[in-house]
């Protein structure tokens, strides 16, 4: 019953802060209806039995991603509305709930349930971490690596792209004042 | 021997070729005599071929394989018996004698040396073609004939009418010749081989039909070249060529190459009398129509011309009932008076410097003594009277029909005779007697070279004595042909006959010179006249082909070209093409750049998947009573 | 070296293209020269190390590619590849030997010399892939000759012939995975190599649907009516050299495919479209003449004679017997020599006078003798006569034909008469008659480097119609092995009975089935 | 009452498409990359329902990886928005046209 109570309870309150993200003329309001339904969303794991992933949820979604939002969002002129020129919204909701329908539809189809087949079956006694510990560096050890690799690069990518010259934009710059200040550099000793 | 065969077969070839290295150069002598030489050898092994024959000795070789694939076998072989050996007698005697005539005639064209390469040439293919002993080798020298005597027509290639006769007659022949390939193709099929001793071997046990059909497609090939009605325009009009051309192609050797054809599958054609029939028929049709506007044309050439086509129909119409040997016997006769015709009748076109018009001559057997002997001659032999060559073998050919109750194409050629008479003596009281014509038009004839003279006569010697020759003839030809001697039942019959045929002949000559020989004056009320306007048309045949073929063949190639081609295969094409290209220009307004509209995009592509996936999905977990309402449906 | 001859005769051109980057421009045109010389003599080489007694293939060589999808390095040739490789050493020597002054000319012989590995690639490979990477690559140098050094209309005829017959090999791809995937399901492995293809019967159905889709490929290559039109432009537009080697090599390998694909994969459907294609094959030859009758170009009188006698190669191959195949092969190679000569000469006269409009000629018998006298006897050659050489080819393809329909033959038949038609008319515009333009009066006759290029056609035109036997004979055991292959293939009684079986008493079966 | 896997994937289905409307309807960047996060946080609501459903423990590494993805994703795409913002001034969806083909 608690189950049942909690699911309802935390589908409504996710639907509705994505709702508001995705509506709120506001980029803050969005911004804040973003971070409660992603912990709302986290609530879901947590009945799931996922817990760590939960746990995860709430550090790099809640955490992590919405903080570097924040400190985005620092850079542009939010105050700024920007124009939703949308005349039509017909076509877009039309095609969301069409594609929703039959999403389900086919999930409905008792040929695509009937065939899953559990591989990594969840191992009885051992905690949720654990178990995902144990999938996650010996199946996917290869996966989990090239990911390790993909934020890295991700993350220096993101410094270069944000961070150099901050005071600068290179690429609004012509050649000439480009070559001009690389001169300086170089006789700076740089 | 088999040296002689290849002296007689070669020599020609080798004079062709070295007339040919001179071909780039000025007029110089030794093309000419030098071919003319070889030709001499090639007549003098001939002959020496004869007497061997004579005694009874055939020959065959075999040179080396041409084609050899499947089971299809064709060498270069070549065989000596009594038809070939008649017909290379014919050629190299008749071609000796025209190419030392042309040197006096040629003496003053500039493509001199061209000239007797070709003809030379012109004497090699006809020697493939009679000598070979398979079908592939006599379409070797049938076609090979063909593109000499395109060469030659078209000789003076600057002159329109000449390069278009020479068209002509190639594009006539080769409608022909896809006839005869087909009838070698039944050849083949049907007896698996090409060498005429194993075919004509194997052809009695073959079935009716099919050898009526060899028959046919054989006789199309052999009406190409014989110029039989309805191909026969391109003779008239091959007249284009140099006079000596005329003489020894179009009228002693090549036009006659469908009548070698048809007495050499003699033993195809006695299986199938019907076909028989049908050439003598058509035989005895152009002998009377080739001589019917021979009667009023006015240009010295096209009449004999049209005089060598009626004498080619008789020449079928004796081959069609049987009398191959017969047949072959007025060829070789015709060969010798008819060149010897066109030879004389080259004199006087020198002399009358290229007039053709006969009535603008008269006369002239004053200053043209020697031609006008020989023409007469020769005139006289066309028409048959006795003791010429013509009356031995036209008369043998009347009685031939008779004999085999084939009276409608007696009466005919008796007629066609008459006819014949009287147009030979039409032109030749044109040309040599009554009024000096030319003088008002400033000619000045003057008789040809003494050599040329020279080199006539043996011809005229043979047009009065060939017909003396001919019981040693018919010894030696019937070891091969069916020796049929036609026998009139009665001598009574038979003696009303000849000389009745002789009066005949003698009063319409009586009549010609009595209508030409003195003062012609031009009869306008008589040229009016609806059967003058037919004849001097030619039955409007010429005008036919042009209006109703020549001209629709131009016209639906350019519609084929400009209409179907370029605008509705190509522009099928072409839409193709365009209309991929125009989906592009037109869906290109998706991309406009607008990363909105691009995500509206793939989401609908999404949705469309989807859709199609459920869909899918649907039809996969109803399959059973799908099917089942399926073949609801279909019972 | 002889069991890496093919490998070699493949690769040399494409070295020497390589190399030839580093020659300098004065000695490109000898270095040009030198290189298709060796690769010709090396092909000649060949036919001399050729077993001709051997029906089967030669020279083989086999090195595994991918072997997870039975895809090789397979060559290895046998009488019908052949002779179209000497054929194509020899004619892409010609052309270069005969090459004028043009722009570039560095760009266009190492094109050359990479068109020519094509080439003979296409005639050596034995495995689909490998055949079909040649057969695409083929078009590339080809295309940057026509786009390159074309008339004005060069990038639009360029276009169309590379996206046409790009098109159709796409099919002809799809047929091939299909053919590779059945031949899976059949032994539980892949395999791309024709001779294992060879050994599989297939089904009925499979057979329509795949000899459908190399059909495609295959024609509009050929090209057979109505896929032709892309050849008009690709000829008026192409350099003469370009020309000679589209017309003389490149459409051979569509009627080359036929005979090394279609017929000994798919023998049933060879005899069930057998007379729809017989059809085509007619009207190609009919109509196509009629519509080189009506040209004002001399240079598309040619090409459009082309593909008339292209008509005749594809009736002959679909003969079925041995005396249609062995004749639409040296048809093949007899069309190879004609027409490359034939558009040489055009390229002559264009060299003097810069343009191909019939009109503006006339009379040049008189002023080009030994030129005439050469057109002549090509011309000749072209419309088939006796005694040359594409006689033999044209005679024996339509006599194998005449055993499966008279009437059909008849019909294209008058290839004989339509073909001199409009070559008789083209010469008398060109060539007689009076010389009415004033700068036709004084055009040099033929040169050396000319005469260099055309007397060996020549002499080929007539050696090979005097005696054809040298090439008739290998070409025939091959072809007989086909026929052989095709018989016991045959799946349905049709099929049995159309083909003829050499292993019976000839003769009999024959004369059987002509009544 | 029983709350079942098809419940959970109606909710995820519905929150994909709620994302799907943002993506289509705002044109502000930074909106667009908060839809985007939906759409992930959707997926990953179904799969760690399936892994747990069906006793496999795939599903919820695959929302491991998908929340890895989306870290990268935004870092790399904020920096990229940034310096499109220094070089426009605006972070509007219908500025960015040099796609247009």
């Amino acid at each position: 019953m608690f189950e049942v109570i909690s699911f309802y309870l935390f589908s409504f309150l996710t639907i509705a802060m994505f709702w508001i993200a995705v509506t709120s003329s506001q980029a803050l309001h969005a911004l804040s209806a973003l971070a409660a339904g992603m912990i709302f969303i986290s609530g879901f794991f947590f009945i799931l039995d996922a817990d760590f992933l939960g746990a995860i949820q709430i550090v790099v979604y809640s955490g992590a991603v919405l903080v570097l939002y924040s400190f985005g969002m620092m850079f542009f002129d939010t105050t700024r509305d920007i124009v939703e020129r949308e005349v039509n919204t017909l076509i877009p909701s039309v095609l969301s709930v069409l594609s929703a329908v039959m999403v389900v539809l086919i999930f409905m189809a008792p040929i695509v349930g009937d065939n899953i087949i559990s591989h990594y079956p969840v191992i009885e006694g051992a905690g949720n971490a654990q178990q995902v510990g144990m999938v996650l560096f010996t199946k996917y050890l290869i996966p989990f690596e090239v990911a390790a690799i993909m934020l890295l690069v991700a993350m220096i990518a993101g410094i270069v792209l944000a961070g150099k010259k901050m005071d600068k934009s290179l690429t609004l710059m012509r050649d000439e004042e480009i070559e001009i200040m690389h001169e300086r550099d170089r006789k700076a000793g740089l | 021997m088999e040296m002689l065969l290849y002296i007689a077969l070669f020599s020609p070839l080798v004079g062709s070729l070295f007339a040919a290295l001179f071909t780039a150069q000025k007029k110089t002598l030794i093309a000419g005599v030098v071919p003319s030489a070889l030709l001499f050898t090639s007549f003098v092994a001939s002959t020496l071929l004869l007497i061997q024959v004579l005694q009874g000795n055939t020959i065959n070789v075999e040179l080396m394989t041409w084609m050899a694939t499947g089971n299809l076998y064709i060498p270069f072989g070549f065989v000596i018996d009594q038809i070939s050996v008649t017909m290379m007698m014919v050629v190299t005697l008749v071609s000796t004698i025209v190419h030392i005539y042309s040197i006096g005639y040629m003496d003053h064209d500039k493509s001199f040396n061209r000239f007797f390469s070709w003809l030379s040439a012109f004497v090699f293919s006809m020697m493939v073609l009679v000598m070979s002993d398979n079908f592939a080798g006599l379409f070797i020298g049938w076609e090979g004939v063909g593109l000499c005597s395109w060469a030659l027509i078209g000789f003076w290639y600057h002159k329109e009418s000449a390069t278009w006769a020479a068209n002509e007659a190639f594009i006539m022949n080769r409608i022909a010749d896809l006839g005869m390939l087909i009838g070698i193709f039944l050849v083949y099929w049907n007896t698996g081989t090409l060498q005429y001793a194993e075919a004509f071997a194997i052809m009695p046990t073959l079935d009716n039909s099919t050898l009526t059909m060899i028959g046919i497609f054989l006789f199309i090939g052999a009406m190409g070249k014989s110029a039989q009605f309805p191909l026969h325009t391109w003779l008239a009009d091959a007249m284009e060529g140099p006079t000596p051309v005329s003489a020894l192609i179009h009228a002693a050797t090549m036009v006659t190459a469908g009548v070698y054809l048809i007495v050499r599958s003699n033993e195809l054609y006695d299986l199938i009398p019907n076909v028989g029939l049908f050439i003598a028929s058509l035989g005895a049709f152009v002998a009377m129509f080739a001589a019917s506007m021979a009667l009023v044309n006015r240009d010295m050439k096209r009449i004999i011309a049209y005089s060598t086509l009626s004498q080619l129909g008789y020449m079928f119409a004796a081959a069609g009932l049987g009398a191959y040997w017969v047949a072959l016997f007025h060829l070789v006769a015709h060969a010798f008076f008819k060149a010897l015709l066109f030879l004389g009748a080259g004199n006087v076109m020198h002399a009358m410097s290229d007039e053709l018009d006969p009535f603008k001559m008269g006369g002239l057997r004053k200053v043209m003594k020697g031609t006008f002997i020989m023409m007469t001659l020769a005139s006289v032999a066309l028409a048959g009277l006795f003791p010429l060559a013509g009356f031995f073998s036209k008369d043998l050919i009347l009685e031939a029909a008779f004999a085999e109750h084939h009276f409608i194409i007696y009466s005919v050629l008796l007629f066609t005779a008459g006819l014949t008479a009287f147009y030979s003596f039409r032109l030749v009281a044109l040309i040599f007697h009554g009024e000096e014509r030319y003088k008002i038009f400033g000619i000045h004839p003057h008789e040809a070279y003494k050599f040329m003279l020279v080199a006539m006569s043996p011809l005229a010697i043979l047009a009065v004595i060939a017909g003396s020759l001919k019981m040693t003839y018919f010894e030696m030809v019937t070891n091969l042909l069916p020796a049929t001697e036609y026998h009139i039942h009665s001598h009574t019959t038979y003696w009303i006959m000849t000389i009745g045929t002789q009066l005949f002949v003698g009063l319409a000559i009586a009549f010609a010179y009595k209508k030409y020989i003195g003062k012609v004056k031009e009869d306008k009320e008589f040229e009016k006249r609806f059967c003058y306007k037919v004849l001097f048309n030619q039955y409007y045949i010429p005008h036919f082909y042009d209006e109703y073929i020549v001209k629709p063949y131009r016209e639906l190639s350019y519609i084929f070209w400009k209409q179907i081609d370029l605008k509705i295969v190509d522009a099928t094409v072409d839409f193709i093409g365009t209309s991929l290209y125009k989906t592009g220009e037109v869906t290109r307004g998706v991309q406009n750049g607008n990363l909105s509209t691009m995500l509206k995009w793939m989401v609908a592509g999404l949705a469309v998947l989807l859709v199609l996936a459920a869909m899918f999905t649907l039809v996969a977990t109803n399959a059973d009573f799908l099917l089942s309402v399926y073949h609801d449906l279909g019972a | 070296m002889l069991d890496h001859i093919l490998s070699i005769l493949i690769f040399f051109p494409l070295l020497a293209a390589m190399l030839g980057f580093v020659v300098n421009k004065d000695s490109i045109r000898a270095y040009g020269i030198t290189v298709t010389t060796v690769e010709f003599i090396l092909s000649l080489w060949l036919w001399y190390a050729y077993d001709s007694s051997v029906s089967g293939m030669q020279f083989m060589e086999n090195i595994e590619l991918i072997p997870a999808f039975g895809i090789a390095y397979i060559l290895g040739i046998d009488g019908i590849s052949l002779f179209i490789i000497v054929l194509s050493t020899f004619i892409t020597m010609i052309g270069i030997a005969s090459l004028t002054d043009t722009k570039r000319v560095k760009n266009m012989i190492i094109t050359l010399l990479v068109l020519e590995m094509t080439m003979v690639g296409v005639f050596a490979s034995l495995d689909a892939i490998l055949f079909y990477v040649f057969w695409e690559l083929s078009l590339v140098p080809m295309l940057y000759i026509i786009g390159a050094w074309g008339g004005p209309l060069r990038i639009y005829a360029s276009v169309k012939f590379f996206l046409y017959t790009f098109a159709g090999s796409l099919v002809m791809l799809v047929g091939m995975l299909f053919m590779a995937y059945f031949y899976y399901q059949a032994t539980g492995e892949w395999s791309f190599s024709l001779l294992e293809w060879y050994r599989l019967i297939l089904p009925e159905s499979f057979q329509y649907w795949l000899f459908a889709a190399f059909f495609v490929g295959f024609a509009i290559k050929v090209p057979m009516f109505p896929f032709h039109t892309w050849l008009p432009y690709a000829h008026g537009q192409a350099p003469t050299i370009g020309s000679v080697i589209l017309a003389a090599v490149l459409l051979k390998m569509g009627t080359y495919a036929f005979v090394r694909f279609s017929l000994p994969l798919f023998p049933d459907a060879a005899v069930f479209f057998m007379m729809p294609i017989a059809i085509i094959a007619v009207i190609m030859i009919i109509y196509t003449a009629m519509v080189a009758y009506a040209q004002e170009d001399i240079k598309q009188v040619v090409a459009y004679s082309s593909v008339s006698h292209m008509g005749v190669i594809i009736l002959g191959t679909f003969a079925l017997n041995v005396e249609g195949i062995s004749g639409s092969v040296f048809l093949m190679i007899a069309h190879g020599v004609v027409s490359g000569a034939l558009f040489l000469l055009v390229g002559v006269i264009y060299d003097r006078r810069h343009t191909k409009l019939m009109s503006e000629f006339g009379g040049l018998a008189s002023v080009m003798p030994r030129y005439a006298t050469i057109f002549g006897i090509m011309m000749m050659a072209s419309v088939g006569l006796p005694l040359t050489i594409n006689f033999v080819g044209e005679f024996l393809s339509l006599l194998g034909f005449y055993q499966q329909s008279h009437m059909i033959t008849l019909l294209a038949g008058v290839a004989i008469i339509v073909g001199a038609i409009y070559m008789l008319s083209s010469y008398k515009k060109a060539f007689f008659g009076e010389v009415t333009k004033e700068e036709n009066k004084n055009l040099p006759d033929v040169n050396k480097r000319e005469l260099v290029a055309l007397i060996p056609l020549v002499i080929i035109t007539i050696w090979l119609g005097v005696y054809p036997k040298p090439i008739l004979e290998p070409i025939n055991n091959s072809v007989e092995s086909i026929v052989q292959l095709m018989h016991d293939k045959a799946v349905t009684p049709e099929a049995k009975s159309a083909i003829p079986n050499l292993i019976k008493d000839d003769k009999l079966s024959s004369n059987m089935e002509a009544h | 009452m029983e709350i079942t896997l098809t419940h959970y994937l109606v909710l995820s289905t519905i929150l994909f498409s709620i994302g799907l409307v943002g993506i289509m309807r705002r044109k502000n960047l930074l909106m667009l990359f908060f839809a985007t996060e939906i759409l992930l946080n959707a997926v990953n609501v179904g799969l760690a329902a399936i892994s747990h459903y069906y006793n496999d423990l795939t599903g919820q590494l695959f929302a491991f990886f998908i929340i890895a993805i989306a870290a990268s994703e935004i870092a790399v795409g904020l920096g990229l928005l940034i310096v499109w913002y220094k070089r426009t001034g605006s972070i509007d969806l219908d500025t960015l046209t040099s796609m247009k083909g």
